[in-house]
């Protein structure tokens, strides 16, 4: 299969038309919006991270890339193309175009990410971008798009800024957010601890830490329980035992670590290093929360994740129809199942495509106007909304802890709650999302 | 009145005791060579001169500037050239542009910003630059890296750089350590041309007699850090205290 | 007190990773006058030892249990690991268990020949070229060390856990009179400490007490008159950058259990390595050892939450962020050699 | 131009005519084809190319001439960044002004830290170096996020005060009103060439830094940053004192790094910490390493080397790679993609790694060197000046 971009296509035709003898000049016509794909495909670009740190749950996303165009262009048993409400896409492709698609490294690094899209937008003609396992990266990459006049989906992003201060209207997130884990968890660890809590926080020095870690505590403080210290750490550090050491004797009882990926596995691990979770404080047993959980850690952390408590976009151990379809299509081609990162940039693409569906056309106008307000159900989480206002969707959170005796590495996270979506919701000018405003679509061109 | 006056320097490294008060006086004009068996303080000495130690007593004076404590481009800049037991030079420059930098040096003296718009090869300082090559007849080897010189040849290049800056002083640290009998008598023939030519002043510090007492006008003894005999060289030959020193002969 | 206690315990843990790493490195280059940036690399490689005997110990038989069925809906595959099937169930699954430690026995072999192999095959043409070429082509190196161990292991952490017997905690304030949970550490971090002193200790005495050992540091003082007194100065050498490799593959191993490795922990440890090498002394081991030690009580020191608190409020936050590069840039302008250096070594 | 020797004055030439002819040079494949894939030609990778030819040409200047190794210079690179996005949020989205502060706030910066680093020599003075710039990383990252926006790095947003944007003014960055952005893509047969305004931008920079280069390069005080190398008793034994040579070297590097800086947030008005990480201090030495040390062309070289690899090697996938194969068996075409992705698309570190260490083994004097040899077989062995310095040939690796 050789790659025939539109572009080739289009120029490969177009001097057939004028003689192939003589050399020609034409200067490219008009297009009424970036990239417009004039000819038998689409192309779409997925940048995810496929080296540093977090290059498996990059991989991870690629995965579930090549399943969603498959099952767009009528491969495969079509997933959740069967049990999404919206029956726009037909297999076809998207608007009857055939779905391609390039891929870039991010390295988990603004910049790098950034060069990497706009080669994609610039060199490959690519229509739409998605991925990113980082928020500093989405944030950069969704300002990139809006520039250029493309629509960027996010792929794993849970700062609460991305759909907050960094708003724009050609990016969406379907993945959840701070406050949403702060809303989920808080009550499940109140009915689990009681209300007479001492929280001390680990937090991650940078953005998404402290939005995260102002989440949760308000969150819990609003369950009644008390925050004994917030402690910031470098990004750098590998080894937390200096932080870890004094959590014993400072009155604290609970232990939150508002730590992602390496950070969390880490510090988690020292922590259960210092037998922290043997120990009782104030007459009750010590506990530590992890409120952003990806399976991905969880393997990492191994068995010390056990009985801890965290927050998921989605898990593949849920019972409706959409997620058993995912399951099974994800699982049949790959030999395991999905991981949450996964599972949200699948119903990205498919969102996408749907959009494109709907509005009869690939301009990002067309498709900022389709995906405001959708609501759809069949992707896994329950019925969503894509939210008008901050392009963010609601949708049900769920709760998971650490499972006491996983059969196998894939099974380590167990469903507590599935939170519904009316207790994580807010209002589109609450305090932690203030400021920054989504401006007006961009087609580019 | 020297143009170098070394009085009452004392220098000790913990219980050795290096230097004993040493005096010395360099006439201007002169060849001085200081000898001495190993040991005896000659480096030491030599580190006071430049800089690089600094002696428990006495002073050393240059032309009514102290050198005690001064940095070398300090001393340099107040007209002490120096050529090193291994020459030092810049070995992976032509030897053209060897000698170019001390010519551009002593003509424009320390940095200024203003150095960063000038463009090399200005003709006075070329041709200043080509002149002292002739000068140590090496003007044929203009353009070959430095580093690819014979011994003898590195030296004649580190003395036109010295001289390119026209030195009052120029110490030389066993200028012909190291060197076939040849190259030896080479550079003797050149430091004599410079002296007949120049009439700088020279301190040599020399274990070579042959070159001692070839070059030198003056020759001062050390041994067991004190001038023990300061003469002329004819007077030297013979010497007993000095082929005590020498020797080891007990008294 | 018991806070100050606790952060010196921590200190001197860090601080022995710290001296372990920097004490190979320093061997390397005093030994070989090699900048080798690929010493996290080997680093990493330790730790990828006890990962693969885990993995190894791992490999399982497998078995369809017809009862059962997989998220698929397919008989689920039984693994049965092959050591459990020959030992029994009490050995086997200790022998899994302590794959750690047993990864020593394994982990030095293995790092002698690696050590060997880079220093003939490639560090040996490169001790005449320039110290930026050294530092080019061991970088390049290190990234294919990490690469080819990302491409076999995957990019995520790996957990290697301690045997059980070692997990948990000890209370050094009940021993000292204070109250229970004052001052806990982790026993396998108290073995780590343990060992890294054993370690650095083994290896010093190995060069003062041993004729090969004064024979190599009277090499890396004056190689050149070693080996006019008619001594293979180099097969010696050689084999001490075994020696060096294997002390940095034996910190990796031992340091599993502490944090899950991955690929790219070598690097991690790399810059605040040659920070270490440097504060200490180049060329120094002692001021290796001295500087490790030190800057790792230092770092804890700076996270302790009354240190932070007070730099707060001179409106210096995050100071343990910055604090081992401030200390170390006062050091190196106080002292210019660091700690022990001596001079003329990669000062041109 | 006058003071230019003809030797140099031809490569300024070569390098002219190559830096107008980018988007042409850089896209030999037609669209269509597979090798289409290896196309470098567009707005983004050729103003990359640039931009770190800039950096690496100023890194020269400083390392190159005076071996002073500095670990620490994407901390310029950083500073310059943030100071350019700072003025498109404070005045409008011009270039100009962004460019010039970018530099002067560099230019200022290295002049503190070179001051105090350059108290020391030798690895001294590289980890003096590599511990300032991880500070400032780590500061920005975090700390200073007011000043930095920390991990998302600082970007220009609506309600910024943009003192001087009229109601005309162009959103975007631009030139006077000339968009960096705007891209005319001439369509010749079945390929498509994009000459895009910011690139021209960053090669007209690209060609003035490398125009003053030359000119230090042949200048007393390049002369002398070369004496400082090779020996530095010597120079002050010549009556010099090497500290303000070398702290001009640096501060000279530092502002190219900075106007770097200030080019790449013009191309794309966004500023991350990540520009001023250990590791990206490194790729500017290796940059230069491979192309050739002490070399006018070589920094620019490597620095394109790097900058391909990152960019073309990273998106070649396992479907590109099936597409190239397809003629093959599936057996065999499967074997080899199997092969070849370990190198290519996640793999493309390996690879990178792997070039570094045959080029350092095979061509101690960089690229430069390996041209010079390509070109003294051709030629017969004539040399004029660009020759790798004498001290990376000297030895070859065996």
């Amino acid at each position: 299969m050789s790659k025939f971009t539109r572009r080739g296509l289009l120029k490969s035709s177009a001097v057939m038309g004028a003689g192939l003898a003589m050399p020609t000049l034409i200067t490219s016509p008009v297009a009424a919006y970036t990239n417009e794909p004039t000819g038998g495909s689409v192309t779409l670009g997925f940048n995810v991270p496929q080296t540093g740190p977090y290059a498996d749950e990059g991989s991870d996303e690629l995965r579930a890339y090549k399943l969603a165009v498959e099952h767009l262009n009528g491969g495969g048993d079509g997933g959740m193309m069967n049990t999404f409400t919206s029956k726009a896409l037909k297999g076809n492709g998207i608007l009857g175009k055939k779905v391609e698609f390039v891929t870039g490294d991010t390295q988990t690094k603004s910049d790098a990410a950034r060069a990497s899209a706009k080669s994609m937008i610039e060199k490959d003609g690519a229509i739409m971008i998605t991925g990113g396992s980082s928020s500093g990266v989405a944030v950069a990459v969704q300002g990139l798009c809006q520039e250029a006049g493309v629509i960027f989906m996010a792929g794993l992003t849970h700062s609460n800024d991305t759909t907050g201060k960094d708003k724009k209207a050609n990016g969406f997130r379907h993945f959840f957010n701070g406050y949403m884990s702060g809303a989920a968890l808080a009550p499940v660890l109140e009915k689990a601890y009681g209300k007479e809590r001492r929280a001390y926080h680990l937090t991650a020095d940078y953005t998404w830490g402290w939005t995260q870690q102002e989440s949760i505590q308000a969150a819990t403080e609003g369950v009644g329980w008390e925050t004994v210290n917030n402690v910031l750490t470098p990004l750098a550090t590998t080894d937390f035992s200096s932080y870890i050491a004094p959590v014993l004797n400072s009155g604290a009882d609970v232990l939150v670590l508002n730590h992602y990926g390496g950070n969390m596995i880490n510090s988690l691990t020292s922590a259960v290093q210092f037998g922290l979770r043997d120990k009782q404080v104030n007459g009750k047993n010590f506990e530590i929360v992890v409120p952003l959980y990806s399976e991905l850690m969880a393997k990492g952390a191994g068995a010390n994740i056990e009985g801890v408590f965290g927050s998921t976009n989605w898990s593949w151990t849920l019972g409706d129809e959409g997620t058993k379809a995912f399951v099974k299509s994800f699982g049949e081609k790959y030999g395991f199942p999905p991981s949450n990162a996964a599972q949200t940039v699948y119903a990205q693409t498919l969102l996408y495509a749907d959009a494109c569906e709907r509005a009869g056309t690939f301009n990002p106008c067309g498709i900022v106007e389709s995906l405001e307000g959708f609501e759809f159900d069949g992707l896994g989480n329950g019925p969503t909304l894509y939210r008008k206002e901050d392009h963010q969707c609601f949708k049900d959170v769920l709760v998971m802890k650490g499972k006491e005796n996983p059969a196998n590495e894939y099974d380590a996270l167990e469903i507590v709650e599935v939170t519904p979506r009316a207790q994580v919701e807010y209002a589109p000018d609450h305090p932690m999302f203030a400021g920054g405003s989504l401006g007006k679509c961009n087609p580019g061109a | 009145m020297g143009i170098l006056e070394v009085q009452n320097v004392n220098k000790s490294f913990g219980g050795l005791k290096a230097l004993q008060n040493v005096n010395l006086d360099i006439e201007e004009g002169s060849i001085h060579a200081i000898i001495g068996p190993n040991g005896a303080g000659k480096s030491t000495l030599l580190n006071c001169f430049v800089g690089k130690l600094i002696p428990d007593t006495g002073t050393v004076m240059f032309d009514g500037h102290s050198l005690l404590g001064r940095k070398p481009h300090e001393i340099n800049q107040i007209g002490v050239s120096r050529v090193f037991q291994t020459p030092e030079i810049f070995s992976d420059l032509s030897v053209f542009e060897n000698v170019l930098i001390p010519c551009f040096a002593k003509r424009d003296g320390a940095f200024t910003l203003n150095a960063l718009a000038r463009v090399a090869g200005e003709t006075d300082v070329r041709e200043k630059a080509e002149q002292m090559l002739i000068d140590v007849s090496m003007q044929d080897k203009k353009d070959m890296t430095a580093s690819s010189l014979s011994r003898g040849d590195k030296r004649r290049l580190e003395m036109a750089m010295c001289l390119s800056q026209d030195p009052k002083l120029l110490l030389l640290d066993e200028p012909t350590a190291g060197m076939a009998r040849a190259d030896t008598n080479n550079t003797i023939e050149l430091l004599a041309q410079i002296q007949e030519r120049r009439h700088i002043t020279m301190a040599v510090i020399e274990h070579d007699m042959h070159v001692v007492f070839s070059l030198a006008q003056k020759i001062s003894v050390l041994a067991q850090g004190t001038v023990i005999v300061e003469d002329l060289p004819e007077n030297i030959k013979g010497h007993p205290k000095v082929q005590e020193a020498y020797l080891g002969v007990a008294t | 007190m018991d806070a100050i206690l606790l952060q010196i315990l921590n200190g001197l843990d860090k601080g022995s990773a710290y001296a372990l790493i920097a004490l190979g490195l320093t061997l390397i280059f005093g030994t070989l006058g090699v900048v080798n940036f690929a010493h996290g690399a080997l680093f990493m490689l330790g730790s990828f030892c006890a990962v693969a005997l885990s993995k190894i110990f791992n490999i399982s038989k497998i078995t369809i249990d017809p009862d059962k069925v997989d998220f698929l809906g397919n008989p689920l595959k039984v693994k049965t690991p092959y050591v459990i099937e020959w030992f029994g169930e009490s050995t086997g699954a200790a022998i899994i268990d302590w794959s750690v430690p047993l990864a020593i026995l394994f982990a030095i072999p293995v790092m002698l020949l690696v050590g060997y192999v880079m220093e003939r095959g490639l560090i040996k043409h490169f001790y005449k070229r320039p110290h930026a070429d050294q530092i080019l082509v061991t970088f390049g190196l290190a990234i294919v060390i990490q690469e080819i161990i990302k491409a076999a292991f995957g990019a995520n952490p790996i957990p290697t856990p301690a045997p059980d017997v070692f997990r948990g905690s000890y209370d050094f304030g009940v021993l000292l009179g204070m109250e229970a949970n004052a001052v806990i550490y982790p026993f396998w971090r108290l073995i780590y400490f343990a060992f890294s002193t054993v370690i650095i200790a083994s290896v010093f005495a190995f060069l003062q007490f041993t004729t090969f050992g004064m024979v190599v540091r009277a090499g890396m003082a004056d190689r050149e008159t070693v080996g006019l007194l008619g001594i293979n100065i180099d097969k010696r050498f050689t084999f001490m950058f075994g020696i060096a490799a294997a002390v940095a593959g034996l910190a990796g191993v031992m340091y599993t259990p502490i944090n899950s490795p991955n690929y790219h922990m070598g690097m991690d440890f790399l810059v605040l390595s040659f920070v270490v090498v440097v504060v200490g002394g180049m060329g120094s081991l002692p001021g290796a050892v001295l500087a490790g030690f030190l800057l790792g009580v230092l770092e804890s020191f700076a996270s302790m939450n009354e240190v932070k608190g007070f730099f707060e409020a001179l409106y210096l936050p995050s100071i343990d962020q910055i604090i081992i590069y401030l200390v170390a840039i006062i050091i190196l302008l106080a002292r210019p050699r660091g700690l022990m250096g001596r001079a003329g070594v990669m000062e041109e | 131009m006058r003071h230019l020797s003809k030797s140099d004055k031809s490569t300024l030439i070569i390098v002219a005519a190559l830096a107008l002819l980018a988007p042409f040079i850089l896209n030999p494949f037609p669209e269509g084809s597979a090798l289409a894939q290896f196309n470098a030609g567009y707005p983004d990778l050729m103003q990359r190319f640039a931009i770190f030819g800039i950096l690496a040409i100023g890194f020269n200047i400083l390392f190159g001439l005076t071996g002073y190794l500095s670990f620490g210079h994407a901390a310029f690179l950083g500073v310059g960044s943030y100071s350019a996005v700072w003025m498109f949020k404070l005045l409008s989205m011009n270039i100009v002004p962004a460019i010039i502060l970018s530099v002067i706030v560099a230019g200022v910066f290295s002049l503190l830290i070179g001051f105090i680093c350059l108290r020391r020599s030798g690895i001294y003075f590289s980890i003096l170096t590599l511990m300032f710039a991880q500070m400032s990383y780590s500061l920005a990252y975090s700390v200073l996020t007011p000043l930095t926006n920390g991990e998302t790095g600082l970007q220009v947003y609506n309600d910024d005060p943009q003192y001087l944007m009229g109601p005309n003014s162009p959103t975007v960055t631009n030139l006077f009103g000339l968009e960096m952005r705007s891209t005319f893509t001439l369509d010749l047969g079945p390929w498509a060439f994009q000459f895009n305004f910011g690139y021209y931008v960053c090669a007209f920079f690209l060609l003035l830094a490398f125009y003053i280069a030359i000119r230090i390069f042949r200048s007393p005080f390049g002369l002398m940053l070369r004496a400082i190398k090779t020996n530095q008793t010597r120079l002050n034994y010549t009556g010099l004192n090497s500290r303000p040579y070398t702290l001009a070297a640096f501060v000279i590097s530092g502002m190219y790094a900075g106007l770097a800086g200030g080019l790449m947030a013009s191309m794309d008005p966004l500023a991350g910490a990540e520009r001023m990480y250990w590791t990206a201090s490194g790729e500017i030495v290796l940059m230069t390493i491979l192309g050739g040390v002490g070399t006018l062309l070589g920094p620019v070289l490597g620095a394109g080397f790097i900058k391909y690899f990152e960019n073309i090697f990273s998106k070649i996938n396992e479907t590109v790679l099936h597409g190239w194969f397809a003629f093959l068996p599936d057996g065999l075409n499967d074997a080899i993609v199997w092969v070849l992705h370990f190198f290519v698309g996640k793999g493309w570190h390996l690879t990178l790694g792997l070039l570094f260490m045959l080029i350092v083994i095979f061509l101690p004097g960089g690229l430069m060197e390996g041209w010079t040899r390509i070109r003294n077989k051709f030629r017969g062995g004539k040399d004029d000046g660009e020759a790798p310095s004498p001290t990376a040939a000297t030895t070859p690796a065996e």
